[in-house]
This record gives structure tokens, C-alpha cells and sequence, in this order.
């Protein structure tokens, strides 16, 4: 397994069958591909779907048919369609089980960024701060450091928030780590890391409770 | 009771330089591509905008950018297009990001006649500065205001001559909401039908809320990030 | 022509071809009755309704399609139907070009009194508060006097308001009265009313330019 | 994922005293008769009501005021109900009218996540009294906070097994919003589907809102004001 299928397989141990889910862009995407056989999760859509299907067969996709990552897909027997506001209604009363999304950075209060890095290209924040604001549990789901080795794992987060004290449940190929008033705790390791390792590359304090579980 | 104008052109005779826009649309699905190409053909100027994107080079809301029509710009994610970038830079346009519920939510109260709302987006974020914020059950939330503008430019499905409209799948996206919030709301319609001919029960967008309906002419419909089955792309 | 016919057939006559008009419960929809050939006109109904139709046919009442006065009513072809919360962001949104309500007092600054009697029976203000603070225009639409003769048209309410400063245009049985900056202004008499016999039944100043054209 | 229950009783099974609840319909029109017989029957007490109307003598939550098991009630309107007024001067049941746009929004903000937003409404009489009042634009608006409940008991039309629901004519009226604003949310439906049979364009309640479904059993609907053509009533 590579670093996205090990965080992808992980972050789909945590749902629920009947659960409706957020997935964003990136290895949250493919959180789809492994939902456990028999489970029944509801995939919502920002830009105003619930119940997103697989990615059409070659031939069918259909431009008035795409994902918040503007990706064609399909819809499920089931699936509804509704505008942005009635979406961000959805979302921000809290009625979606999970949000799981990427991050630059994540710190030990649960404070996450990932929307901006100043001096790069001006992007803009999406729906990322709606959803983090407001999910009953936002999980981020990304490589434990930069390709460089640095660690987006920190004691605070030094790029503009996306938002403060909302992350629940950091998943990374090397370790899950759950924040708590008390700080970061190491939960499970991935399958070949140590805990010397994850301590390396993450920029915060752990709090490791030995023997530290396998994630699998 | 005729809402129908016969070209994009005549129903946007008066949009006037200056004016404020809404721009219906997710990405460039469910974009009033008519509506956008005769507002650049029209050449009005200094345009104050709203839309949740800004197209891509050279495609959607992209061609009024490119036309310089476009003074300032409220939206939530504008990464597919790197003029606006140099743009923004330059000191030419004048762009505000807000998060995309907060959009959606702020254009809605604009249109439901609610002048402000709280919302936990963005509280302890730079969304939040100079804003007002304020604690409701221990969470801080911020103050948001309605927007309205003079015009929406939206892409609906069907039609009837009162303005009745529905919408076709992920195409709906911030058409009805902008509907509600201008003006002056002109759809650009695939089909017109008789009234009646929409399931009351099923109408999105009542009626009372569309000044102008256009039909379509046809344009393609572009496809911004092609994925099939099979990992392709 | 009772009173009420005056009332309503004058009333009617402030409707435009394409309006949407909210109409109140008792005199305010006997409006409906008086909308001018060939003029079109869509009824709003605050429970949910746009394109509200006339009384069904004996025997095709449907308990599912009232109107706010929870009278069987028809559709219309156009009629769309939606939510008590849609209902009321399109009437505070301004969307509804005209109102037209009874009332139990009116005063010179335009406020309203019409939905509570202290002492008397509890019912509650229904929709009427949403209406008169939101629509584009507000006629109040009632008898002019009271059935025991005391004037309607006041200094100052005093009954517990329903609006301030919402009315624009008052129409009864004697006279149309526009409330201005100034004050109220006598704009029209009814069929067989005198000025002076206006003035008698109204409990504030009236501003009279003669002569005062009439109604019909 | 199944949520239909046998029956309004069973759906009803964690119904405890003291619990908030919304009820829909307007007047006797899209009221969850069942439930509120069911509710009724299991003899809950202590019950907070939100609710739009209070039935009337007899019929509806009539039947529920009746029973003794409303302590407080938040609506807009309860004229048709002589029993409600009684209990409210006799000190047994707390009563707040508010307005009906008001109480719409309410429930509407209080499903979307939205803890306070400002309505005209009522703004110079009574309801404004205690509340904040702001100026915005130069004109004044009320501060009104969202409201949710333990359990949503609605009425629609159609039902599939997920929860998604679609509404008939004006029997629609609160309960699209209330099925938002609860955490539990029950609805009464005359027909169930199969998910797929309801257009995905015209579902007006998205399943993810829905907790339980159970099947009218076909009580007879009522007519509050009979009404037909050439005066009858």
C-alpha cells in the first residue's frame, strides 16, 4: 500500500453504516473506494447533492452532473439534488455525520489550514470553513509531513486558519491521532511506523500511551 | 403574464455600467453562458460581481474578466483562473473570498429580506476580522450581512411564461438562491413550457421571482474535470 | 353597493396588470372578486401558495389546497407551492408587490393595530406582522367607523400594533386616505360620503385639498 | 438503511416527558394525525410544542392540549382553540405568540445552523420587547434566535425508504423546515416508494434530515373552512 491508499483504507474504518459524508478533494475522495462491503454511507456534495454515485462509464458523463471537485459522477437510486443554500443549510446545522478533508497544517488545539498559503496563487477557501465549522466530526485525512520531510503537524499552525479548535481526528499513513484537551494522543500507528518516527516528524508534543496499536 | 424576451441581448438592453451582478453557477456547470457572452458584447464596464467562482481562462464568468468589465468580485473559490490572480495583484479588481456557505447563506437572506445572521464559519479565521462576533451557547459565530444586487444572471432547466422554474441536477447549485436576491433575475432556460405544465409540487424557483426568461441558444456545455469509472479522466 | 363592495371594488382598482398581491382574511379577499378583465393578477398565499384560484366546485374540495384563511381554494395553471419558510422570505424579501389587510385601528404615522384586543379572546397575530413590515405597499382595506360609529382612523392607536409606519394607503366605505409625511391626506370620497361626515368619523386631522374627487 | 417504522407508536417509543416538539401543518392541513394520536396514547407529559396552530377544539393538537400534556406552546395562531386560553390565564400553559414569518425563520435557522438573524417583523410592537433591535440601512429589525426540538412529528405525501420525502399542495406549509430542525424527526406519509421512484429533482426533503417514516392509516382528513364556488361554505 502507498501513503493515500494506507490514509484512504484507514479513513474509511470510521464510518457508520447509515452515515451521511462529506469527502473533499483528494485522498478524501478515495475514502469512497473503500467503504466496507454491506455498508450503507451517503455521500453529500457541497455544491448540492446527496447520495453521489461512482464516476460514469466512459461516454455518459453528463456536465450537469459533478462533484464539489467539479469531477463528473453519478447519482444513486436515492440521490436528491438542492441549491448551494439549501446545501450549506444541510451543512451547517450539523445534520452530516462526517466531514473528512485534507489540511496543510493541523495543530495540538485542533486548529487546521487549508486554504492559503500567502504569496502563492490566490485560490480561495471554498467550502472548507463551512463544513469544518459545522460537521458533527471533521476528520483530516493527509500525509503526515511535506514531500520535503517538514512536518504539518504542529504546536500552532503558522498559514491562516481555516478553522479553530474543529479538528477531531488527524489520520496519516504513519499514525492516527486524536485531539483532546489535553493535547495530541497517539492512537495507532501505520503498518511499518514507529513511534520515534511519527515523534520526528511531527512538529508538536505526543501524547503516546505504550504499547500503540497497528492501524490494521 | 410574458416573461419571455427573444434574445439574451434585449433582456439585458438595460443592465447599466456599474451595476451589480449575480452570476448563477458551480465551477462551469449550470453557468447562463448566453447571458455571460451578451453582457460582454453589450461592453458594460466596472461591474461589481457575485458569484461563487470565476470561471476558467477563457470559458464562463472568465470571459467578462478578460472583457475588463469587472470592477470588484465576491465569490469563494477563483483557483481556475489565473488572470484574476495578476488582476488582483495589479490593483485592477477588487476581490473579496468569503466561505462558500456564508455566499450562498448571505445571498439568500438577501433575497428572504434578512439584513444579518450568525454563522460559526469563519469565526477565528481572517473571515472574521472586523466583523462583529459574538458567543451564542458557548461557540463564537460570526455576523454576516445579506447581499442583493441589481441583476442575476441564472441558468435554469424548463420554464413557463410566468417565470416558473426547475432545474436539472447539479446545474441547480446557486441559481434558485440568486433568483430571490436581485432586482432584476433573468433565466436562460433549455426549454420553455406552457403553465401548468410544471408539477406545481416540483417548482423551485416560483415565478414571482423572475423578471426575464431566455431560451438557451445551444452552446455547448463544457465539462471542467472529465472522470469515468475506471480511473480515467 | 354595501360598504363592504365599495371597499373591496376600490381597493381592486390599486392592482396592475402582473402584480402579486397578498390578500388578507375577510374584506381583503373579496378583492379578488374585482380584478379587472383582462388584467392578470397572482394571488399569494402566506401558507404556501402562489397562484391561488377561485372556490372549487361542490363536491371537489381537497383538504390539501387552503388559502391562509383556511378556506378550499383552486390552483391555477402556473401555481407552484412551497414551505411556510419559503412563504415568508419571499413576503419579507419584498417580492409581493402589494398587501392588503383589514385593521382595527390605523393612526397618521401609518401604524397598524389588528391583531389583539386586550381582555378579549387570545388568537394571536398569524402571518400579519410578517406582511406589514415587509410588503412593497400595505392598503388597509376596512369599514371606516366602528359598528357603534367610533372612528378607526386615529391620533394614535391604542391597541397593541401589529407595524409602525407601515401603512401607505387607507380605503373604507367613505374615503381613500394616503398617509404622508405631512399627516393624512383625503384623496378620494365614497359614492355618498361628504367631507364633512369624514372628518366626524375620523379621530385625527385630516388633510383636505377641495374639491376631493371621488371614487367612481 | 431503512426508516420506516411498523407503526406511530413504535416510532414514538422515545418519546419522554418534558421532550420540545414541532409539529407541522397550518390549520387542519398537512397535520401528522397518527402521530398525534399515537402521542396522545403513549400519554407523554410536560410536552413543549412548537407548532404553528393549536388545532382546533377536538381535532389536531387540540387533542394533545386537551389531554393535559402541553406545558408550553410557541406559535402564531390559536384562535380556533377556546380550551388553549383557559389553560394560558389559568397559569397552566405558558404560551408565546410570535409572528408567523418569524416562527418560520426560526425553526429554518435553527435547521441550518444559524443561531440569530434580524426580521422587520414585529420590530415597534410587543414581540420587540426584550429582544435586541438594530438599525440596518435606517430601518429597525428585531434579533430572533433559531429554535430546534427533540422530535419533528410531520406530515408529507410521498416517502421512500432513506427518508426522502415530497409533499402535497398546501399540506406542505412547516413541514419541510421542522423535518430540519430536530434531531429527531418522524414523518407521517400516505404513500412509500422505492428510492429511485421520487425525481431527484423534486424531493423536497432530503433524507439526511429524516430519522423515521411510518405510514398514515388513513384517518380521515379534515376540512377546517368548507368553501365552493357561488358563496356556499
Amino acid at each position: 500500500m502507498d501513503a493515500r491508499e494506507i490514509i484512504a483504507r484507514r479513513a474509511a474504518r470510521e464510518l457508520q453504516d447509515g452515515f451521511y459524508v462529506n469527502l473533499g478533494i483528494g485522498i478524501p475522495t478515495l475514502v469512497a473506494n473503500y467503504v466496507p462491503e454491506g455498508m450503507e454511507v451517503i455521500l453529500q456534495s457541497e455544491n448540492g447533492m446527496l447520495g453521489v454515485g461512482p464516476y460514469p462509464e466512459a461516454g455518459t458523463e453528463d456536465p450537469d452532473l459533478i462533484n464539489a471537485g467539479k469531477e463528473t459522477v453519478t447519482e444513486i437510486p436515492g440521490t436528491v439534488y438542492f441549491s448551494s443554500a439549501d446545501s450549506f443549510a444541510m451543512i451547517r446545522g450539523g445534520h452530516v455525520n462526517l466531514s473528512i478533508l485534507g489540511a496543510l497544517q493541523v495543530d495540538r488545539n485542533g486548529d487546521l489550514a487549508n486554504w492559503m498559503v500567502p504569496g502563492k496563487m490566490i485560490k480561495g477557501m471554498g467550502g472548507a470553513m463551512d463544513l469544518v465549522a459545522s460537521a458533527r466530526r471533521v476528520i483530516v485525512a493527509m500525509e503526515h509531513a511535506t514531500k520535503s520531510g517538514a512536518p504539518k503537524i504542529l504546536e500552532a499552525c503558522t498559514l491562516p486558519l481555516t478553522g479553530s479548535r474543529v479538528v477531531d481526528t488527524i489520520i496519516t499513513e504513519l499514525a492516527v491521532i486524536r485531539v483532546t484537551p489535553q493535547g495530541l494522543v497517539l492512537e495507532e500507528l501505520g503498518p511499518d511506523a514507529t513511534v520515534d518516527q511519527v515523534r520526528q516528524l511531527t512538529g508538536t508534543e505526543l501524547i503516546v500511551n505504550e504499547p500503540v496499536r497497528r492501524m490494521f | 403574464m410574458n416573461k419571455i424576451f427573444p434574445t439574451a441581448a434585449d433582456a439585458l438592453a438595460d443592465l447599466t455600467d456599474g451595476a451589480t451582478v449575480m452570476i448563477g453557477g458551480f465551477g462551469l456547470c449550470g453557468v447562463p453562458e448566453d447571458l455571460i457572452a451578451a453582457t460582454v458584447a453589450k461592453g458594460a464596464r466596472n461591474l461589481h460581481t457575485i458569484s461563487n467562482n470565476m470561471g476558467i481562462d477563457g470559458v464562463g464568468l472568465g470571459l467578462m474578466l478578460e472583457a475588463g468589465m469587472i470592477a470588484s468580485h465576491i465569490g469563494s473559490y477563483v483557483g481556475e483562473n489565473k488572470l484574476l490572480e495578476e488582476m488582483v495583484i495589479a490593483g485592477r479588481l477588487d476581490l473579496t473570498l468569503t466561505p462558500q456557505g456564508t455566499l450562498a447563506e448571505r445571498i439568500r437572506a438577501g433575497g428572504a429580506g434578512i439584513p444579518a445572521f450568525f454563522t460559526p464559519a469563519g469565526a477565528g479565521t481572517i473571515v472574521a476580522e472586523g466583523k462583529e462576533v459574538r458567543e451564542f451557547k458557548g461557540r463564537s459565530y460570526v455576523m454576516e450581512e445579506g447581499l442583493t444586487a441589481d441583476f442575476a444572471l441564472i441558468k435554469a432547466w424548463r420554464a413557463d411564461r410566468m417565470g416558473n422554474l426547475v432545474y436539472r441536477r447539479t446545474a441547480r447549485n446557486f441559481n434558485p438562491v440568486m433568483a430571490t436576491a436581485s432586482r432584476c433575475t433573468i433565466a436562460e432556460v433549455e426549454e420553455i413550457v406552457e403553465p401548468g405544465e410544471l408539477d406545481p409540487d416540483s417548482i423551485v424557483t416560483p415565478g414571482i421571482f423572475v423578471h426575464r426568461v431566455v431560451r438557451w441558444t445551444g452552446y455547448n456545455k463544457r465539462i471542467e474535470r472529465r472522470t469515468v469509472r475506471g480511473g480515467g479522466k
